[in-house]
């Protein structure tokens, strides 16, 4: 019987390397990998190349700032509109010690799911005529005006779930859902940590939102509270 | 500038403006900030579908008792949930979003042009900013409401014959609700349809770089 | 309180006109918009240009051509291996009464897909090098070809979902999804019949398959049975 | 011809020689008609995962008893689920097979060129034919095997030198396995690998329009 369940996180992430490009599922508190990514601090793996929606203060995330583990984050969200608290990325980002490609949030998802489902890449009307478009192929369809955006792959993602079974399927809880299941598309190797684990068979087939196609490794654990500061 | 600092909506007042704007079964986007107070002003006799860009379709007001992390708007706040809601994913939101299938979005502004250029995601002072949903919200809303204060803090004008700031998209807005004014975007050019309740339009006009037209019909909220 | 129900098929579909291109949910047995079609036969509306996966004998769809109602098919699945038994539409076709294009089954449903998500077009390598290619245009992105598809939208799509509320959300069951959810976010009027109608509140959250935001109309209608000669 | 007729596997056969190249945890789709067959002849001891294009994975084998309409494969027939199978929609589906998700297709084949071209949607005596899911799938599996007659019920040679019916894809097969011989698509050409029970490989050749190098490990198909 296929089983994917690993007994913690850091044996789930075991071959994580340096320099690689990570995704990291959730939106703020919602949906956040976070035991995942303590172990990945705990690891000290170096030059990570962050794929989040957002990176800030309360972040999980930020966590691995303290020790420059990470290089460079692709988001939609990591500079604060309010100056008075600063995440740690923040700071290393105003100090120029961290790189940052901002991305508009339904590109930065479509880019993600045209790279898991074999799209070579998105044309959409967001970006155009502002900065995102620099350096991005306009392409003309019908008439209308698109950017060409191109797909965005990672060596690992880690996604969280509300529950998993043995076989790798994943079922998510209200609006926890938000980047994982596409970043679970589109990494080579997928790692999920999950509330509760149950045997394979016992999860509802309509409910899972994460075929076990996509998930390498499944670990339990319980989730981490998460304070955010808008 | 001393007496004319307290003319004006306040903040709820502006959301209570932009909260008459929307009908019986519209799908809405509040952005964060000021336009999430829309909600709490909406008529109870209309039915309006609020849509969170992280995945909830149908949320209600704020949550006040106990913090579910999974339940929470674009903003990260905790909220209700009303019958009929329903979850998806990012993608699923923004195809939603993209696919013009949301009737109003409401965002905040920095800047907005005689030509309905929007610019609200980059902070010139902190040397930085977040584009987060604003930029799909811009393009795939059919309907652009700003919700922002007439001048910054600093005086700056703020509704411009140019965007200084960098676009969140070009020619998306269709309507302006500030303190002082409702001002409509029309393909030549701005359209001052009201004053706020004792706001002379010539100061609306003196605080607003572009010429704008007035409407014949020109009246005062009704609030 | 909004109410999207309507009491008869019939009334559902007062507003179908001549020459409209509606696309029809359903593979095979599953899922397949049965009521909505019959009513559609009685209405006797033509030259109707129907998207839909399959076409074929004991399809519910294939009953519209005996009065010849059907224009024109964009399928999948149309023409079958064995000449044994062939659908109306298959006689009809190789008489040259009814127009047929014909798309690999990945790209018809990508292509809604973008027409409903506001994607410009679908860059996919299905269909390079074969007939599908003809007329298109071949992007290369990153060194590798692509066959640039574009989004494929109708006035009306007639949905099937298990259960759906008076708000107009839905519940999919089993293989029931298929094309369904897709096709409920391209077109300009979308049409749900569903076996059980309930109040609106009583749907989880978590299962809904299509949101309200997309469904216009809803009747609640006994399946029809489908018998597939494949 | 007459006794050659007789030589050669089964379709049943054809089918377990396929089900011997299926490992554990595969993502298996196979295609209508001959392949279905695969799933019958999967070694007890291995689970695979067999995807249904129309939105199942892990099916199991076919239902005999009632007929659920809504739980069927991509031919229509009615299914069997095994524990920890899911359901999807069309796009997601086909996100799967055009992303490279699904480790091995099985798909019937009309012609296979020495490039591993791949013919199997056009039926030239229908004048038309059904695309379905077979392009994508053809383009999109990690891994295609294609299950077939060596010939055509009229002698008609099908491994050819180039394809003569329309393409589902060029350039994708990696396996032919018919009731002949199993021939693996390299490069530089085909490879015979393995004969049927008491077919000798000069057979196979006479019935295969290209040349074929043989393998030194050439051997008879243990069944």
């Amino acid at each position: 019987m296929i089983d994917k369940v690993f007994p913690s996180p850091d044996d789930a992430i075991h071959d994580v390397f340096d320099g690689a490009a990570i995704m990291f599922g959730g939106f703020v508190s919602a949906g956040s990998p976070s035991n995942l990514i303590l172990a990945l601090q705990q690891r000290r793996t170096k030059r990570i190349i962050a794929i989040a929606n957002n990176i800030g203060l309360g972040d999980k995330l930020d966590v691995l700032c303290e020790q420059h583990q990470i290089a460079k984050v692709i988001a939609t969200f990591a500079i604060r509109a309010s100056a008075k608290r600063q995440s740690l990325f923040e700071e290393q980002y105003h100090r120029g010690e961290v790189e940052l490609e901002l991305v508009p949030q339904g590109t930065f998802v479509e880019r993600i799911r045209a790279a898991g489902a074999g799209i070579g890449a998105v044309l959409t009307r967001t970006g155009l005529g502002t900065v995102v478009q620099e350096g991005k192929q306009v392409l003309t369809v019908d008439g209308v005006d698109y950017l060409l955006e191109k797909p965005l792959r990672a060596d690992f993602a880690f996604v969280k779930a509300w529950k998993a079974d043995h076989l790798g399927n994943l079922v998510y809880r209200m609006a926890g859902r938000n980047f994982n299941p596409v970043m679970a598309m589109a990494a080579e190797v997928v790692i999920a940590e999950a509330e509760h684990v149950v045997e394979t068979g016992e999860l509802d087939p309509e409910r899972v939102g994460t075929p076990a196609v996509y998930v390498d490794r499944v670990v339990e654990c319980k989730p981490l509270q998460i304070r955010w500061y808008g | 500038m001393g007496e004319s600092d307290v003319i004006g909506l306040s903040r709820e007042l502006i959301a209570l403006r932009v909260a008459r704007e929307l009908r019986e079964g519209m799908v809405v986007n509040l952005g964060i900030g000021l336009p999430t107070l829309v909600a709490s002003f909406l008529p109870p006799d209309i039915q309006v579908l609020f849509q969170a860009e992280n995945g909830i379709l149908g949320y209600g007001g704020l949550s006040e008792t106990d913090f579910d992390p999974d339940l929470i708007n674009a903003g990260g706040q905790p909220v209700t949930l009303l019958p009929g809601a329903s979850f998806f994913d990012s993608a699923a939101s923004f195809a939603m979003i993209r696919g013009r299938h949301v009737d109003v979005a409401v965002l905040g502004g920095l800047e907005v042009s005689e030509k309905g250029d929007l610019a609200n995601w980059y902070l010139p002072a902190r040397g930085g900013g977040s584009i987060g949903g604003a930029m799909d919200l811009a393009v795939g809303a059919r309907r652009l409401i700003v919700a922002m204060s007439h001048t910054a803090p600093d005086g700056r004008l703020r509704i411009r014959t140019q965007c200084e700031y960098p676009l969140t998209a070009p020619g998306v807005v269709d309507l302006i609700v500030t303190d002082l004014a409702v001002i409509e975007v029309h393909p030549n050019g701005l359209f001052l349809t009201e004053v706020a309740p004792g706001v002379p339009p010539d100061l609306v006009d003196a605080r607003t770089e572009p010429i704008m037209q007035h409407s014949p019909m020109l009246k005062e909220m009704a609030l």
